[in-house]
Parts: C-alpha cells; sequence; structure tokens
C-alpha cells in the first residue's frame, strides 16, 4: 500500500478547508470547511495509526510513545477530534442561530468585534 | 558651676513655653506671656551675675551628645568671663527689651507669640556665647535666624516687612552655606565638635574662611550687610535686640571664640579685615544720607560691626569685645530712645521730626549719651572702645602680628576715617531730630497712618516722653552707655577680656580732631540752612548713599535674578524634559498598543486569513530551515 | 499499486471532488450534501486503511448527526434554496493561501514519503480500540464527555435568549410594547410556544394511534372472517393516519389543554416492549 | 519577642480582614476598629524596643535584635525570614505612628468625593502591612514580595479618594514604581541566583558575590529605589501622586513610602553590593545633588501648596541619598536621621496642607495669604513644620541634611567637597523656597477666608509630630542609638 496517497488526499482536503474558510461569507459555509479541515487531520492520524507503526520495525519504542503495548493512538486521536467537531459544531451553530436572530443576517464580514468601550490611555 | 547651663536654657524653654500660650490680645492672655519673657531674660541675668561674682576659672562641661559615624558630637558649655561679659549684655539688653516692649506692644493681638520669640532669640544667642561645642553654636546661629525672621515679620501694617523679613533670613542663610561648609570641614579634621578640641588642631584656611561668610551674614558685613537696614521694618525693640546684643553680635563673637584658629591664618584675617575696612566705610557713608531714624542707626550699626571685625582682623579680640559691650549699650540705649521718638511722634522720618528737645528731655539726653557714645566722644563708653580698636590697629601696621601690614592699614584708615563720618551722622541726626521747628506736618497734614498699629493716633497730641515702662530701660541702659568705658580701668574687667590697660597717647587727638571736625561741619551745615536736612550737602552722592551704595540692586541682579532665571530654567526642563520623557514613554506604549489594537480590530475573515497565511509563512519557514539544517 | 491503492485514489478522488463543490457551490444546501459525500469517502477511506470503529463512528456523527445538524441550521436561518450570489468573497487571497497550503503540505507529504509501500496493518476492531480508550485513554475520554456536556449546556443557552435574562430593573414598570432590539422577541417566544405546544401534542396523539391501529390489527386477525375490515385496515397508512390527527388535535385557542402524559396508560406498557 | 514582630505584622493585616467584612452602614464604627487596631500594633513596636541588645556578638553585620526564620520556598531560596535592628527599628516606629496617626485623623474627616472611610482605613492598614513587611523583611524575595503589596493599595488610595485628576497620577504612579520593581526583581534574583541564598543576614557585606555581579546587582537595586526615593530624574511621579493624593494618603506617601526606597538602598543596595556600590558612588552622589538643587529651584516656581512641599520631598531626599552615597558610617547614620526626619516633617507639612486646603477650598498660593491673621494658630505650626523642613539646627530636619554635607567632607577630594558645597547651596535655597510659602500664606492681605477653629482630631494628628520633631532634633540619640554598630558594620566592607 502506498501511504502517500491518504497523505496526499489529506493535504488537499485540507487546503480546500483553508480556501473555504477563507473564502466563504456564511458562517455555516465556513464550519462546512472547518470540517474539511478536521476530517484531512483526522485522515493524517489515522494513516499514519495504519502505517507508521510498520516503518518503526526495529526501533524501540520510546516510553512516551508507546504507552500501551499497541498503540492504535491515531485512531483514537480521531475518534477525539470527531467528538470534538461534534462538540464545536453544535456550539457553533448555536452561536450562528443566536447571531441570525439578533442580526438577521449569517454573514461574517459584517461581525464587529471592536465595537467595545475601552478606557483611552491618555498620557 | 552647672548653672552655666541655666543661662541658654532658661529662655529657650521659656520662649517654647511662651509659643504654646493660646494667642489673644485681652490682659489675661498678655500677662502670663510678658511673665514669661520677662522672666527667662531675669533669670538668666541673675545666673550670669551670679556665675560673674563667683565663677573663678572657665566652667567647662561637656557630655557626650551623639555620635555619628566617626564624628563625636558633646553637648558641652564654655564659659569663660569674657563670655560671661557678653551673655551679661545680652541678658540687660534682652530684659530692657521686654520690659519695654510690654508698653511698645500694648495693643497688638499678637504680643503673646513675639514676646516668646524674643524669649527664644535671647536663649539662642546666648547658647552661642555658652556653647562649649560648635554644633551648638550652630543651633544657636540658625535658630537666632529664624527668630529674626520672624520678629521683623511681626509688624503686619507695613507691606515691607515680610518681605525684609525673608531677606534678613535669606542673606544670612546664604553665609550660613559658608558656615556649615565651615564647621564642618573643622568637625572632619578635628574629629569632634568640641571647640576646646577644634582648636588644638591645625586650621584648614578654607574652613576659616567659609566660616567667614557665615559671620559676614550674621554681623551684616560686606557684602552680605543688605539685610540689616531693611531689617528696620521690624518692631523698634527687635531692632534694638538685633543691632545691640545679639544677631549681629554672634558673628563677631564667633571668630572671637575661634580666635586662636584665626590667629594661625593670614589669609582669613587678611579677608577679615577688607571685608571690615569695606564695611565701615560703606556703614558711615549709608548713615549719612538717610531720612529715616532708625536706618541711621541700623547703617551705624553696620559701621560699628565693621570696627570689631576690623579690631578682630588687625589681632585684638580683646578691643573686639570690649567694643561688642560697648556698642551693645549705646546702640540699644539709642534704638529704644528711637523707639520712644517714633512711638512720641508716629513716624521713622527724620524731616517730620524736629524740635522734639523740649518735649521729650528724657529722650533727648538719652540720645545725647548714646550718640556721643557711638560717635567717641570721651569719656563716654564708645569712646574707650573704640580706641582700643585704632591702637590695636596701629599696633598692626607696625608689623610682627599674624595678619598682613597692608591690612592693618586699611583698617586703620577707614577705621579712622569713619570717626569724622560718624560724628557727622551723630551730630546730624542729633540737630535735624530735636532741635529747631517741629516739621510733623509736612506739606500734606500729619502723616500719622505711617508707623505701627500701637503708634497711629487720631489726633495729633504734642510729643511726649514715653510711659514709665519704657522709659526706665532707656534711662537705665544711659548709664553705661555713659560709663562703660571706664570697666576699662578696672583690673578685673581687663583680666577677663585680655584687654590691655588703656593709655591715653598722642594717637587719640587724631581721631579726637577728625571728631570734631565731623561734628562741627554738621552744626554748620544744619546751622548756616535751616530747615534744610543737612544731609543735602552731599549732593548728588546723596541717593547713592541713601541707596546703601545700590548693593541691593547688584544683589538682585546677580544673584537674585539668576536664580530665579535658573529656577524657571530647571523647571522647564523639568516639566518638558524629565517628565516629558515619562509621559512620553506613556503615551508611546499606548500609541504602539493602539496600533496594534487596531490591527486586532480588523474583520473576522480578514483576521482569519492573516491568521492562516501566518501559519503558512511560519510552515514554511520551519520546512525550509529544517530541510537546510 | 495493490487494490487498496486503487480503492484509495478512488475514494480519495471522490472526497477531494465534492469538497471542492463543498467550498464552491452556490447552493447552501447543496453544499451540505456535498460535504456528506466527501465526508462518506474519507469513511471509506478509514475502511481501507483499517480503522473500522473511526469509519463507522466518522459514518454516524459526521454523516449522520453534523452535516443533518447543519442542514437544519441552514433553514432555521432562512438561507434561499436556490443558488445566492453572495456566498462569496473575492477568491484570490483564499486561492493563494489555500493553494500555498495544499501545495506545501502536498510536497510535504510526497517529499517525505515518497513512493514507499506499507504493510497495512490487521483491521482494528472495536474491542481493541475500546480496551484502549478505557485503558490508557480514560481520562481524555471523560474529560471529553464534560467537554461534550458543557457543549450541551452552552448550546442551549446560547440559542435560548430567555435564559439568564433577567428583567431590567432600570425599565420601571412597563411590560408592555415591544421590547428593545432587531428581533421582535415576544413573537419569537410565542411561535416557539406554539410549536412546542404542537409537538408534545403530536406526540400524545401518535401514541393513541399506535395503540388505536395494534388495537385494531389484533382486531382484523381474530376477524380473519370479515376480510373486508381486514383489507381495510391493511390499506390504512398509519403514518398518514397519525398526520392526519396530529393536524386535527391542534390546540385551538381557548380550547382544551391537551391531556397530561400521565393519564397515558399505555406508555409504560410500550417500553416493556 | 518574636511573638511581638509576628504581631507587628499581623495586627495590621487582621485589622484590615475585619474592616473587609464589617457592613458598610457601619461606616463610623469602622473607622474606629481601624483605628484601634492600627493603635494596637504600635504595642508589638514599642515592646520591641526592649529588645534591643547592642551586647550580643555575632559575625554577621546584621545582627538583628528578634528574629523569626521560617523555610517557605525552598525552590526559590525563600525564606520567611524577618527581624528588626537599629537600622530598621525607627522606621517600623514611624510607619506604626504615622499610619495609626492616619487613622485617626480619618475618624474626623474621609474626604468627600471618594469611597467609603471603612475601606480607606482599610486600605490604610493593608499599606502598613507592607510598609511593615518591607522593614522588617530579612530575606531579599520578602523584601521584593512586600515591597510589591504596598503599591496597590496606594493605588487605590490615590484613586479613590484623591484630587480631580486622581486617575491619571495614581496611574502614573502605579506604572512608574512598578517599572522600579521590575529591576527591583531582576536585581533580587541576580543576588538570590548568584549567592545561592536570599538570607540577608548571610549577603550583607557582599560575601561571596564576585565584584561584576555586585556591580549589575546594585544598578539594578539602585535605579530600582532611586524610583521609590524618589532620585532626580526618576521623580515625576511624586509631584502628580502627592498632589492628587487625599491628606492621609500624601503623608504616607511622604511619611513611609518613600523610606522604602531609602532603606532599601542601604540594607539592600550597600548592604548586598559594597563593591558595586563604591563603584556607583560618585554617580548616585551627583544626582542626589542634582536632585537637592533642581528640587529646590522647582520649589521656587511652585505654585501650588502640595506640589511644593511634594517638590521639597525630592529636595530632602537628595540629602538622604548624598549621605548614603558617601559611603561613609556619618553618612548613612544621617542618611537614617534624615529619613525619619523628613517623614515626621513632611507628614506633618502634609496635614497642614491638607487642613489648608480643606478650609479655603484652594491650594493656589495665589488665592491664600494672611494665615497668621485669619488662623494664627494654623499658621504658626505651619511656620513650625516650614522652618523644621528647611533645616533648622535643634530641629529633626537639621542632622540629615547638615550631616549628610559633613560626610561629604569627610570622603574628601574635589568631588565629594565640590558636592557637599553644592548641597550647602541647596540647603539656602530650601529656605529660600520655603520662606517663599510662608510669605505667600501666612503674611500679607487675607486671601481666601480661613476657618481658625483647629478640630481635637487635627490636635491630636499633628501634635506628636511636632513633638518628635522638636525631640529628634534635641536628641536625635533617638533615632541613632542602636544605628551605630550595624552602620559601622556595613562600612567595614570598604575598609
Amino acid at each position: 500500500m502506498h501511504v502517500v496517497i491518504p497523505y496526499v488526499v489529506a493535504a488537499l482536503l485540507f487546503a480546500l478547508g483553508v480556501y473555504g474558510v477563507l473564502r466563504r461569507r456564511n458562517a455555516i459555509l465556513v464550519l462546512m470547511a472547518v470540517e474539511l479541515m478536521l476530517n484531512a487531520v483526522n485522515l493524517i492520524l489515522v494513516a499514519a495509526d495504519s502505517t507508521i507503526k510498520s516503518a518503526l520495525t526495529g526501533v524501540q519504542p520510546e516510553a512516551w510513545a508507546n504507552p500501551v503495548p499497541e498503540p492504535r493512538a491515531g485512531a483514537i486521536f480521531a475518534l477525539f477530534v470527531i467528538v470534538l467537531a461534534a462538540a464545536e459544531v453544535g456550539v457553533g451553530l448555536a452561536i450562528v442561530l443566536q447571531y441570525y436572530r439578533l442580526r438577521r443576517a449569517v454573514i461574517l464580514d459584517d461581525v464587529e468585534l471592536y465595537r467595545h468601550d475601552h478606557e483611552r490611555v491618555t498620557g | 558651676m552647672t548653672a552655666a547651663v541655666l543661662i541658654a536654657g532658661i529662655p529657650l524653654l521659656l520662649g517654647i513655653a511662651g509659643l504654646l500660650l493660646p494667642p489673644g490680645d485681652d490682659e489675661g492672655r498678655r500677662r502670663p506671656a510678658a511673665a514669661l519673657g520677662i522672666a527667662g531674660a531675669a533669670a538668666s541675668l541673675l545666673v550670669t551675675l551670679g556665675l560673674l561674682l563667683f565663677a573663678r576659672k572657665p566652667i567647662e562641661l561637656s557630655t557626650h551628645w551623639i555620635s555619628l559615624g566617626d564624628v563625636d558630637l558633646t553637648l558641652g558649655i564654655s564659659v569663660g568671663h569674657a563670655a560671661l561679659y557678653v551673655a551679661l549684655a545680652v541678658c540687660v539688653v534682652a530684659l530692657f527689651v521686654q520690659i519695654y516692649s510690654v508698653a511698645y506692644l500694648h495693643d497688638d493681638p499678637r504680643y503673646a507669640p513675639y514676646a516668646a520669640q524674643i524669649s527664644l532669640f535671647t536663649g539662642a544667642m546666648l547658647l552661642v556665647v555658652t556653647s562649649g561645642d560648635l554644633i551648638g553654636v550652630l543651633v544657636g546661629w540658625e535658630v537666632m535666624g529664624a527668630c529674626s525672621y520672624l520678629l521683623i515679620g511681626h509688624d503686619r501694617r507695613l507691606p515691607e516687612a515680610p518681605a525684609a523679613a525673608v531677606k534678613a533670613f535669606l542673606v544670612t542663610r546664604v553665609g550660613d552655606v559658608g558656615f556649615l561648609l565651615g564647621v564642618a570641614i573643622l568637625i572632619v579634621d578635628a574629629g569632634t565638635s568640641r571647640i576646646a578640641d577644634v582648636l588644638t588642631e591645625a586650621p584648614h584656611p578654607a574652613a576659616l574662611i567659609l566660616i567667614l561668610a557665615g559671620v559676614a551674614g550674621k554681623s551684616a558685613q560686606f557684602p552680605l550687610h543688605t539685610w540689616l537696614p531693611d531689617a528696620m521694618a521690624g518692631p523698634t525693640p527687635i531692632s534694638a535686640l538685633i543691632h545691640a546684643a545679639t544677631m549681629v553680635a554672634a558673628g563677631v563673637y564667633v571668630v572671637f571664640r575661634l580666635y586662636p584658629l584665626y590667629e594661625q591664618s593670614p589669609a582669613a584675617l587678611a579677608v577679615l579685615g577688607v571685608m571690615a575696612a569695606i564695611t565701615i566705610l560703606l556703614g558711615a557713608l549709608s548713615a549719612m544720607a538717610q531720612d529715616d531714624l532708625k536706618r541711621v542707626l541700623a547703617w551705624s550699626t553696620v559701621s560699628q560691626i565693621g570696627y570689631m571685625t576690623g579690631a578682630l582682623a588687625v589681632g585684638s579680640p580683646a578691643a573686639a569685645l570690649f567694643h561688642l559691650l560697648t556698642h551693645a549699650a549705646f546702640k540699644a540705649l539709642l534704638f529704644l530712645a528711637a523707639g520712644a521718638v517714633i512711638h512720641a511722634v508716629g513716624t521713622n522720618y527724620l524731616s517730620r521730626m524736629g524740635g522734639l528737645r523740649e518735649h521729650m528731655p528724657i529722650t533727648f539726653w538719652s540720645f545725647v549719651a548714646g550718640l556721643g557714645a557711638l560717635a567717641g566722644l570721651p569719656p563716654l563708653a564708645g569712646f574707650w572702645s573704640k580706641e582700643n580698636v585704632l591702637t590695636a590697629a596701629t599696633h598692626a601696621t607696625e608689623g610682627g602680628g599674624a595678619v598682613p601690614v597692608w591690612v592693618a592699614w586699611l583698617v586703620w584708615l577707614a577705621g579712622l576715617f569713619a570717626v569724622g563720618l560718624t560724628a557727622w551722622y551723630a551730630t546730624r541726626l542729633l540737630l535735624w531730630a530735636f532741635f529747631g521747628v517741629s516739621r510733623a506736618h509736612g506739606p500734606d497734614g500729619p502723616d500719622w497712618e505711617v508707623g505701627f498699629d500701637d503708634a497711629r493716633y487720631t489726633q495729633p497730641a504734642l510729643p511726649h516722653d514715653p510711659p514709665a515702662a519704657m522709659r526706665w530701660p532707656i534711662l537705665l541702659l544711659a548709664i553705661p552707655s555713659a560709663l562703660l568705658g571706664l570697666a576699662a580701668f578696672a583690673p578685673g574687667f581687663r583680666t577677663a577680656l585680655e584687654l590691655d590697660e588703656p593709655h591715653l597717647g598722642v594717637a587719640i587727638v587724631l581721631p579726637l580732631v577728625l571728631l570734631a571736625l565731623g561734628a562741627t561741619t554738621a552744626w554748620w551745615l544744619w546751622r548756616e540752612v535751616p530747615g534744610v536736612d543737612p544731609a543735602t550737602a552731599l549732593g548728588p552722592a546723596r541717593p547713592l548713599l541713601a541707596a546703601g551704595f545700590r548693593f541691593d540692586d547688584l544683589q538682585d541682579r546677580f544673584i537674585v535674578r539668576p536664580t530665579r532665571a535658573l529656577a524657571r530654567a530647571v523647571t522647564t526642563v523639568d516639566e518638558k524634559v524629565v517628565d516629558a520623557t515619562v509621559e512620553g514613554t506613556g503615551t508611546t506604549t499606548s500609541r504602539v498598543g493602539e496600533a496594534l489594537a487596531y490591527a486586532h480590530r480588523m474583520s473576522l475573515p480578514a483576521a482569519a486569513a492573516a491568521v492562516l497565511a501566518g501559519a503558512l509563512l511560519l510552515g514554511a519557514v520551519a520546512v525550509l530551515f529544517g530541510a537546510a539544517a | 499499486m495493490t487494490v487498496a491503492d486503487a480503492l484509495m485514489l478512488a475514494l480519495g478522488a471522490i472526497a477531494v471532488g465534492s469538497g471542492v463543490f463543498v467550498v464552491t457551490s452556490t447552493h447552501l444546501v447543496r453544499a451540505g450534501f456535498y460535504l456528506v459525500v466527501s465526508l462518506g469517502a474519507i469513511a471509506g477511506l478509514y475502511l481501507v486503511l483499517g480503522a473500522e470503529l473511526v469509519a463507522w463512528v466518522q459514518i454516524l456523527v459526521y454523516v449522520g448527526a453534523v452535516v443533518v445538524l447543519m442542514l437544519f441550521a441552514v433553514m432555521l436561518t432562512r438561507a434561499p434554496i436556490g443558488p445566492s450570489k453572495d456566498l462569496d468573497r473575492p477568491a484570490l487571497p483564499a486561492a493563494l493561501i489555500g493553494g500555498g497550503v495544499g501545495l506545501g503540505l502536498t510536497v510535504l507529504l510526497v517529499d517525505a514519503f515518497r513512493w514507499t509501500e506499507f504493510e497495512l496493518p490487521p483491521p482494528g476492531t472495536g474491542r481493541r480500540v475500546g480496551e484502549q480508550i478505557f485503558g490508557a485513554w480514560v481520562l481524555p475520554f471523560e474529560v471529553l464527555s464534560i467537554l461534550l456536556l458543557a457543549a450541551l449546556v452552552g448550546a442551549i443557552v446560547l440559542s435560548r435568549p430567555d435564559i439568564g435574562a433577567r428583567p431590567d430593573p432600570n425599565a420601571g414598570p412597563e411590560p408592555e410594547g415591544p421590547p428593545p432590539g432587531p428581533v421582535d422577541e415576544s413573537e419569537e417566544v410565542v411561535a416557539r410556544l406554539q410549536r412546542i405546544a404542537e409537538r408534545q401534542a403530536a406526540a400524545q396523539q401518535r401514541v393513541r394511534d399506535q395503540r388505536a391501529a395494534a388495537e385494531r390489527a389484533e382486531q382484523a386477525e381474530l376477524d380473519v372472517v370479515e376480510g373486508e375490515l381486514v383489507e381495510e385496515a391493511r390499506q390504512t397508512d398509519p403514518l398518514a393516519d397519525v398526520v392526519l390527527r396530529a393536524h386535527e388535535a391542534r390546540p385551538k385557542p381557548g380550547g382544551p389543554p391537551p391531556e397530561p402524559k400521565r393519564e397515558l396508560p399505555g406508555a409504560p406498557e410500550r417500553e416493556e416492549d | 519577642m518574636t511573638v511581638a514582630l509576628i504581631a507587628v505584622l499581623l495586627i495590621p493585616a487582621l485589622g484590615a480582614a475585619v474592616l473587609a467584612v464589617f457592613p458598610s452602614r457601619l461606616d463610623h464604627l469602622a473607622r474606629v476598629v481601624g483605628t484601634v487596631f492600627a493603635v494596637a500594633a504600635l504595642v508589638p513596636i514599642v515592646v520591641l524596643a526592649f529588645a534591643r541588645d547592642d551586647a550580643r556578638f555575632s559575625y554577621s553585620a546584621l545582627q538583628p535584635w528578634a528574629e523569626l526564620d521560617v523555610s517557605w520556598v525552598p525552590a526559590l531560596h525563600l525564606d520567611f525570614h524577618l527581624g528588626i535592628d537599629g537600622v530598621s527599628y525607627p522606621l517600623v516606629a514611624l510607619t506604626g505612628l504615622l499610619t495609626a496617626l492616619c487613622c485617626a485623623y480619618t475618624l474626623w474627616r474621609v474626604p468627600e468625593n471618594g469611597g467609603s472611610g471603612r475601606t480607606l482605613v482599610a486600605l490604610l492598614l493593608v499599606l502598613e502591612t507592607g510598609i511593615l513587611g518591607t522593614f522588617l523583611a530579612l530575606d531579599l524575595l520578602l523584601f521584593f514580595l512586600f515591597f510589591e503589596v504596598v503599591l496597590l493599595p496606594m493605588y487605590a488610595v490615590i484613586a479613590g479618594w484623591g484630587g480631580a485628576d486622581r486617575r491619571r497620577a495614581a496611574r502614573k504612579f502605579v506604572l512608574y514604581t512598578l517599572f522600579g520593581s521590575v529591576l527591583l526583581l531582576l536585581g533580587v534574583l541576580t543576588v538570590t541566583v548568584a549567592a545561592g541564598t536570599g538570607d540577608l543576614t548571610q549577603l550583607t557585606g557582599g560575601l561571596g558575590l564576585s565584584r561584576t555581579t555586585q556591580q549589575v546587582a546594585f544598578v539594578l537595586l539602585a535605579i530600582a529605589f532611586a524610583v521609590k526615593a524618589p532620585l532626580w530624574p526618576l521623580h515625576t511621579w511624586l509631584p502628580d501622586a502627592h498632589t492628587q493624593a487625599p491628606t492621609v494618603g500624601s503623608v504616607i506617601l511622604a511619611g513611609v513610602l518613600l523610606k522604602m526606597g531609602t532603606y532599601g538602598l542601604i540594607r539592600v543596595g550597600v548592604g548586598v553590593a559594597p563593591l558595586g556600590a563604591e563603584w556607583a558612588a560618585p554617580v548616585l552622589g551627583i544626582l542626589a545633588v542634582a536632585a537637592v538643587l533642581a528640587g529646590s529651584l522647582i520649589c521656587l516656581r511652585q505654585t501650588e501648596l502640595k506640589r511644593l512641599i511634594a517638590y521639597s520631598s525630592v529636595g530632602h531626599m537628595g540629602f538622604v541619598l548624598l549621605g548614603i552615597a558617601t559611603l561613609t558610617a556619618t553618612g548613612l547614620q544621617a542618611a537614617l536621621l534624615g529619613n525619619v526626619a523628613h517623614g515626621l516633617i513632611t507628614g506633618l507639612l502634609f496635614f497642614l496642607a491638607g487642613a489648608i486646603k480643606d478650609r479655603a477650598h484652594t491650594g493656589d498660593l495665589a488665592d491664600l495669604g494672611g494665615l497668621r491673621e485669619s488662623a494664627p494658630r494654623l499658621a504658626g505650626i505651619l511656620g513650625f513644620a516650614a522652618i523644621a523642613s528647611l533645616g533648622l539646627p535643634g530641629l529633626a530636619g537639621f542632622w540629615g541634611e547638615a550631616f549628610a554635607v559633613v560626610a561629604a567632607v569627610e570622603r574628601g577630594g574635589g568631588l565629594w567637597t565640590t558636592l557637599a558645597a553644592l548641597a550647602a547651596i541647596g540647603g539656602a535655597l530650601t529656605a529660600a523656597y520655603f520662606l517663599r510659602l510662608l510669605r505667600k500664606v501666612t503674611h500679607g492681605p487675607v486671601g481666601t477666608p480661613v476657618s481658625p477653629t483647629i478640630s481635637g482630631a487635627e490636635w491630636l494628628a499633628w501634635s506628636p509630630l511636632a513633638a518628635l520633631t522638636l525631640a529628634v532634633g534635641v536628641a536625635p540619640a533617638l533615632v541613632l542609638a542602636a544605628t551605630s554598630a550595624p552602620v559601622r558594620a556595613l562600612t567595614e566592607a570598604w575598609r
């Protein structure tokens, strides 16, 4: 198996995610692009998990790298990432909805982050 | 003999106590204040007299005060008979001034602090006289300055009083810079401040000359004499106190006290001599043209103190001290009498007096005695002491002393010439104030508003002799003014001062001739043009002399104004450079912060693009450098 | 070139291709569906790589939940169904950065792995992953659960503006009139309350109907003879019935309140089934 | 004695804590309680005086009378090490006294436009804890900690109860002194790391530190303390802070807060890095004299009462720093004495300035005048304080200033003699501006009418200071009695 294939797929997906985040104005689409990036990372995790171990034969595993006899950490991380992504999407969409309720829009360009009064420090 | 502590201690303590009395005008509040003041002076006087009578040898008391590093300070009393005589003079004058003030300030609401301050003043002077320790001298020296400030500025109705008070304190304080440094050098050299120990060390000439700066300040010597004439803004009894026995005498006394050191330094003596010669003439000439009765006397003090420092310069501390004592007597008398005159006529100006002789005979005769003594009319006190000074100068011109011969000549010539001048202005004062017709009504009517609160009368009354409380001090002071000179014939007194036996040689002829010449000239001028001030004969020089050779202007131009300009410059630098740097740092920081905050407030997509671009950049850099490594 | 390679190439092409549509589509909804395709393809990749559990979780969570959630959000934000013009901003910076990222990562990874062959491990079963999770990774796992809980609570709080909203003490005693703010809150709240009531009523009705349908079916089985009735029962679509009845059961303003749940004796019994 | 040592710190801290939980409606009672705590803190301070034991001999240059040493954070070489000796005792006593007086003063008057009196008193007690801790700490890091504790309460006092421009002044104060604190931390860490211990009893004398380390440490520490002291040209926070601070704030600030700088310079700067101090002494001396002259000259131009007094502090602290810079026993003792004297006199001056400003509602010299007529008592005591401040012999201010000059003369050489002369001229300038002040305020026609009545609280606050000014002036041994041995031990390093 040529591991470069999933890696390149992941790289391209990540690039698409970046492109989407930067290109899209709709918050939901941005979230989708973020999902793409997360999945790209997941793919790398899983691919690495499946393949790197076979490349490491003969290498004395370090204690920190090998907490249990058979490391499947990549897949577990991927699971964790998926869970995190779910949480992120839940909260993110709640924010989007709330924002929509307040402003009737989900266009990120209109989000103003600097409308707060701060004490002006004059010498 | 520990009673010597009391000489200075009693007035100081009573003075502090007096300051705590509640202020007020009513009789119940004045009485304790007056009692404290008089009691202080009287107690000191009694102690001094007792010591004078019963102490056989000089009293030396010393106790360790404090150690500052390697410097040991002692609290000490060191009183010889000379010091006791000076203390006696101080106490007598202070006592009379206190009594006199009760009447003079009979309606002043701030009499209580005034009396207390006189007590403090007296105590400080007595501390200078009796202290056996340089720090003690310094304490008394400066406390006196502060008290003089308070007392000169006492009168609230005179707009110039506060300025005069500030001037007095400041000018003497400038001198004290030198005094402090000089004392510092002496203390450091000796490792102790005990005068007896300091005197055993070889002195540093710089220290002695620096001390002379302080002496010039306190004793109103050229070039720091400018405060004294202005100090006339104070109440007249204060003038008497300052001029007669305290303050101005302190400088002379300190040089006398440290004389063993000065003897070893011709340079310091030369400085002192030149200073004295200039001061004698300066004072006498300026006194000639004054219209203010008290200013005449003030300038005469400047001149007479010059005689004392001159005597010190030519190597005769005894003559200086003798003149100090006689001067204390007759100058106190003159000022108190002048106070009586002012009290009676309500003005200081000679041009508003005249013809007072018949109305106030006692004052008149006091003036005669005082002015005679001032001018050196035999056999009054001043004659003997001044004679002593001139004799000492004559001796010094023969060489052999510590002082350079030319300095001795200078002092002698100045002293001699000033005898004539003194006679001239003394005669002028007497004639112009007491003889002739009254000029009380000036061109604009009576000038009753000039003067003091207590001398303000709605109805111009006939001038009259002062009330008893003022009269008796004057009368009593007239006695030593007339007779103190004869004390030079008393062996005990002579031994105490280490004075030479008076001998009336041919040398006295010259001063006497000058005396007669001066007096006659004044009389002749007064007689020739009735109703006109004899000083007009001075012609164009008169304004210059009246302004005391415009030293005030010079001082203003070369000291006060540059200091002010410097202050302005430093303030500007402080605000525009030092503080602006600080503020600028703050402003710059917040500006940079604002710029960064602005950058962080860019719109969300742009921020996201920036972050991702940054991450890309960092990744690229990491890979490139990682590859390179 | 093995079968695995071929599979991965194909799946990768699908994932990337649909990913391209996700980020370029002008239809919001279509973008969501393309995302489904892309994520599904990735799940396939996981399968090929031997991570079975991850693949199924991917399908369940992502395709099943996340994307659905997103589509709901699309609907709730009243996005237009057709193509939209204003979805994108200028492409150049995004293309530059995205292209840079992609190129950089691709070059890096290609340079790192070249055309190396790797032996695929035996497929990881759920059992092994479970041992790992509940053995070595139990602490992060528990932390994650807390995170999920927090996200849950946070999402609820965020999406419900009435939680924690206090009456303004400075406002004074005047509750009438529209509250300030860009959205008419009262209308929103009323609408939501109404929706909740509808859902409750629908659920009650559905339970009742199912029980009724079951009874009818029983009876139909018993009365085999009465073929007419049986036929009728078979032709009845219970779902359509539920929908129909639900419409009928909508609470009318001023009408009697819907029946409380505890008056439904059938509900516990169903759980026993 | 260890108990007394802890009690000194604990009583004010406890007082602050008690006040913090006090109900806010019992404001006056809270102030009374705070004052009781502040006065109670004086008891252990007095007790500590009896711990003095000159007979004890040890090889260390620092021989505390009473000591408490508990290990706190060993990894940082941080011990909770408290101790008191002749150098710190007068300052501790001064702190206790001034805080008690300030608390008593707040019983009578709390600035109107600020927070509650309860909070003010609580802050004063926290301040007292910090300042006392600074004076008692015998561990470098502990010293730093207490040094910092002082900062924020003072900020709050200025920002909460100050004048019109208080926010700006408070911010400037806190930022400027924080800058100093950063350097202090660096210096402290330099020393602690190099020596491996932060114990001042071991470090004093600079044993075990290389010359370069001492130079670096001294520069850092000296700048840090110079900001606090403050030394020209690092002084510009002071006038603003003083002008805006409430009366009690000014009193504490001038009375004891500045002393932390000079005390630190003696105890930490000179004590730990004597070679560095010797190396930097000329610069320090020149700056000190510059401070004397600049402070005096600037005072001549000031038109605001409190600002003038604030700048006068710059001048006076210049004398203290000159004394330290001479590195002679005389100079160090003069500095210690000058410290205490300045605390007493300037504290009194700020009390008076506050009283005048409260009555006349203006601090502008041009608007004041004739106080001698309208309020003779106030004028009298103002005159006393001003005359004491200008260094009249026989009053407390004299000793520090005169003997700083003597010490400079003693040090000898062209530079130090010139510095002595310039400092003495500065003394004359001091007289000039104080006389100008008196002339403007007490003499002349009555400007803004001022009520002559002086309340009992004011007398209570003023009279101890005035009496001590006189007492220290007559008997400087009150302060210096126990300093001789430690100071001599300090100067051993240069022999």
